[in-house]
């Protein structure tokens, strides 16, 4: 009676109800053959997410293959919530970017705020203490009313959450271009630093085991298909509801040191963070790198809503929830650390063997799934590719020098540029120095965090220049690593490694695509060349608006190591009466 | 001169991390009747009469007061006080 | 000397306030997490910055109804003493142990850089090693630390010489430039700058270290008089 | 169920930063004819019936709610919805 959706099997065939959800009709076959049966709405639904771009990297995966991703000094790849590179002293640094353009563009601040809250918990889910954030940002130019409420409330947004949660945002970059007007991009990244034995994985191992759940309870927030599921809802009842995620930092902090406690805990076998996709591509993910099954019971599911279906549960994408894995058992072990910290963790799940993914409510298996099916196995498509036009125009201009007259007049017009101008508006928002280890705060090159206890510190920044990009970029690709790289050695640092994030426009255009094909030749270029492998990434792609694509962004956030304190250089001027050297060509 | 009052709530499905927050609060102090808190604001203008009163409420909580987004608003129209 | 940082949940500048009396200051120091903190045997009290129950309804007073502020005020009375720093200070107001509330800053916007403040009141046991009138450089990181408190009080702060640290450019609109104020008794400080993020060089600023090491010339003081 | 409704303002004479911003806003957009504009909160809390609800919201208001040094609060009480 519960199961608000009365569509059956039949209906999401004929009536290509999974069309709605994104998947075509030739994704609706080859799920019906792995099945050996028509899905059911739950089910066409976890397949329309798992095998969205955002989860499955259908698209981008044959070109994410091409990036360096190894060298001695990588620790974990690729793969799991973050990467993490080795530092000395048995400890890493575990960092990733990640985009949240979307949820920004319709709710700033919060859209913001969720995006940090998510890269944040990417990286305590690897076992990792939260030690810097960083952000790159993109807008259009501030001419409309539109895009200044946009820029204020997505720094807002960062701060509102960033400052709460305790971790010093240290550097980042914003960039102002019509490109952006209908379509900002909003990526976060955070760097962690872990004792490298710590390292946790997302895996739900071990037959019996039990699968727990902890954090905020799952709302209707986050559900693109929410239309299906509350179909009885009159027009009016819809526009009083809103599926907006909101994020609550002040959970996300308990949650940090909650399973920074955990994560000592034997009973612990995995842990990771519900992200896109929530509880179903957390879920299937950690059964299936396992190699096993996961049987849930949805009615043990912590809801913050009446009458909620599997469909929206499994969709669901309320913030601040963490699903663990822990020996059958020894589960009171886990209750009583989260309970410190006025946290519920609640049994919901077991581990099985049979390599399925089953969902129970209300007495009834709802959903019984390959989980192979979700993860590792879903589809890859190599898309066209072809060289724009414009691309071949502006290779045969002729290499244009403005001739400059009044150089100081000059100076002060380029000064007054937003994207040039001082971005001491967006920092002083930010709390920069909490953990009190920023030795470099914003307004330098690099950002630098001392290790505390030891004679080092990290030095990071993120980048991308996308006016390049646009004009050529496989060359483009290659100057935002190599300007990343410049920006940490300036402060002193080595340069270790990078994430990166894929900002592009709509993949099924052979021109888009050709765009990010050269950028990610160019980036692994630069970083075979620089020894900076990519430890970790994000791909956020259909940015667009009115059909027309954001300039091509791929950002990239770059980790160094200072191996002393005493080498640490600010890029500000020091004394009156110092030199000035000019290096380079 | 009149004074508009304009409550303006989260809307239906929103998590509210702030009345979650009050209302635990409120239980751990003893408080165990209540069973939810949900926190909004209240704002209260003084403004000139305008025969177009309504109308322009309806516009400033659109464009500035509220996120229709994520929140409804209400509001009355009382005789203020004149000074 | 043995200090106590009580943790709430959503405390975040617990850690560097333990650092700064632990590793700057070299002394004893616990972390207290504030449901089964027992504050006997301390010889002070540091409540830190950060954002208790993210600092919804109002910053510090969801906090201030907890049990440990039982302990606090008792400890208050008996004339321990007590450091809050920026939600520390604000829950400490929250609990009446101050006087005063903590409004929006002026421009309604979070800020966090380094503020000059000035050394009003040296004959406190937390600012006896500044000289009077010295200017110090100490980080500010706030969104509610425009301090208010109505005329009279004013002037009584004034009177009882409680007005510990006033900002050189007030950042925030707070009432009289006020950065820092004790209680009538002179044992409780509370101030919005984060002297524990200034307690070495390489943090940019080492001058919120004579704050601590007044507190403990204070004691070493008392405690050899008082034995 | 009761629904209690209350209604948290700053006392005359305490600065409303945001109220004032508020107001300065409103009158960039054109909304001249706003005067001033007081920015207050607004809960909602849904309780069990109880014989002692006045004397319980009043304490609730005291201890937490309200802060007596900044802010005045008023409530209304009205039957809530049973589920
Ligand atoms: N969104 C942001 N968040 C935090 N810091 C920022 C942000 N944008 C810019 N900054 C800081 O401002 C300084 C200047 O940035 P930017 O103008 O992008 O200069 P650059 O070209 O040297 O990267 C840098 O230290 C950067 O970290």
């Amino acid at each position: 009676m519960l199961q608000a959706p009365e569509i059956t099997p039949e209906m999401v065939e004929q009536d290509k109800v999974y069309r709605e959800m994104g998947l075509t009709d030739k994704e609706y076959d080859m799920i019906k053959d792995i099945m050996g049966r028509r899905p059911n709405f739950t089910e066409i639904g976890i397949f329309s997410v798992m095998w969205s771009e955002h989860c499955s990297y259908k698209t981008s995966k044959p070109l994410l293959k091409k990036f360096p991703t190894e060298g001695k000094q990588v620790v974990q790849g690729p793969g799991e919530g973050a990467g993490v590179v080795d530092i000395g002293d048995g400890q890493g640094v575990v960092f990733k970017v990640e985009s949240h353009n979307h949820p920004s563009a319709v709710e700033p601040y919060q859209g913001a705020a969720t995006g940090v809250g998510g890269i944040i918990r990417d990286v305590f889910s690897m076992g990792a203490r939260p030690i810097a954030s960083l952000n790159s940002l993109r807008f259009g130019n501030l001419k409309t009313g539109r895009v200044k409420y946009l820029f204020e409330e997505v720094v807002h947004g960062i701060a509102g959450y960033g400052n709460c949660v305790g971790v010093p945002t240290v550097g980042g970059e914003v960039q102002f271009d019509d490109s952006y007007e209908g379509n900002p991009l909003v990526n976060a990244m955070c760097v962690g630093l872990i004792d490298t034995k710590d390292i946790q994985k997302g895996i739900a191992a071990g037959l019996g085991n039990t699968i727990m759940y902890v954090g905020s309870k799952t709302g209707r927030d986050g559900i693109h298909g929410a239309t299906f599921a509350s179909e009885d809802l009159s027009e009016e009842t819809e526009s009083k509801r809103s599926n907006v995620q909101v994020g609550d930092p002040f959970m996300e902090k308990l949650l940090i040191e909650a399973c920074l406690e955990v994560i000592h805990s034997d009973a612990l076998v995995g842990i990771q963070d519900m992200g896109a996709a929530g509880l179903t591509s957390s879920a299937s993910e950690m059964a299936s790198k396992a190699g096993m099954g996961m049987e849930m019971n949805l009615d043990l599911i912590p809801q913050r809503e009446a009458n909620m279906t599997a469909y929206e549960m499994m969709l669901s994408e309320s913030q601040e929830r963490m699903l663990l894995c822990v020996k059958k058992g020894e589960e009171q072990e886990i209750i009583d650390i989260f309970r410190k910290y006025n946290l519920e963790a609640v049994a919901v799940g077991t581990v099985t063997d049979d390599k399925r993914f089953r969902l129970l409510h209300n007495g009834e298996i709802v959903a019984d799934i390959p989980v192979d099916s979700l993860a590792e196995d879903a589809p890859i498509f190599h898309k066209e590719s072809k060289m724009p036009a414009f691309y071949e125009e502006y290779q045969n201009m002729p290499a244009y020098a403005p001739n400059v007259e009044d150089h100081a007049d000059m100076l002060r017009k380029l000064l007054q540029q937003p994207t040039i101008a001082s971005k001491e508006y967006v920092y002083d928002q930010y709390d920069s120095m909490v953990q009190a280890n920023t030795v470099l705060s914003p307004g330098s090159d690099a950002a630098v965090i001392r290790v505390r206890g030891y004679d080092k510190a990290l030095a990071m920044t993120i980048d991308c220049n996308s006016r390049y990009i646009h004009l050529d970029p496989e060359v483009g690709g290659k100057i935002a690593v190599a300007e990343a790289a410049r920006n940490i050695v300036a402060s002193g640092a080595k340069p270790l490694a990078i994430t990166d994030g894929l900002n592009f426009g709509n993949p099924d255009k052979p021109e888009n695509f050709w765009q990010m094909e050269k950028s990610v030749d160019g980036m692994s270029a630069a970083c075979l060349k620089l020894d900076t492998p990519v430890i970790s990434g994000n791909v956020s792609l259909y940015n667009e608006s009115n059909g027309q694509a954001i300039f091509p962004t791929p950002i990239v956030g770059m980790v160094g190591l200072h191996e002393s304190l005493s080498h640490i250089t600010p890029s500000h001027f020091q004394n009156s009466g110092d030199a000035i050297y000019v290096i380079g060509e | 001169m009149k004074l508009v009052k304009v409550h303006v709530t989260l809307k239906e499905g929103v998590l509210d991390p702030q009345g979650k927050a009050v209302q635990g609060s409120l239980n751990t102090l003893g408080y165990d009747f209540v069973q939810e808190v949900r926190v909004g604001k209240y704002l209260e203008l003084t403004v000139e009469d305008d025969a177009n009163i309504e109308q322009q409420i309806k516009e400033m909580c659109n464009k500035l007061l509220a996120n229709p987004v994520i929140e409804n608003y209400t509001y009355t129209v009382e005789e203020g006080v004149t000074q | 000397m043995k200090f106590a940082v009580v943790v709430f949940p959503g405390s975040n500048c617990d850690r560097d306030m333990y650092y700064a009396a632990k590793e700057a200051l070299g002394e004893e120091a616990d972390l207290l997490w504030y449901k089964d903190a027992n504050l006997d045997g301390y010889d002070a009290i540091l409540i830190p910055g950060g954002f208790s129950y993210g600092d919804y309804l109002r910053c510090g007073a969801i906090a201030s109804t907890s049990n440990v502020v039982k302990q606090l005020r008792e400890k208050a009375e008996t004339g321990v003493p007590i450091l809050g720093v920026c939600n520390g200070f604000q829950i400490l107001l929250e609990s009446g142990l101050l006087p005063g509330a903590l409004l929006r800053n002026k421009n309604l916007k979070f800020m966090c850089h380094f503020e000059d403040l000035v050394v009003e009141n040296n004959e406190t046991i937390f600012t006896s090693n500044y000289e009077k009138g010295e200017v110090i450089s100490v980080p500010i990181a706030h969104n509610e630390g425009n301090y208010y408190v109505d005329e009279e009080t004013l002037a009584s702060l004034r009177d009882n010489n409680q007005i510990v640290f006033t900002y050189k450019n007030n950042p925030n609109g707070s009432v009289a430039d006020i950065a820092g104020v004790t209680n009538e008794k002179g044992n409780v400080l509370g101030m919005m700058p984060h002297p524990e993020r200034a307690v070495e060089e390489i943090l940019n600023s080492a001058d919120g270290l004579k704050l601590f090491q007044s507190i403990v010339k204070n004691w070493r003081e008392s405690y050899v008089a008082g034995a």
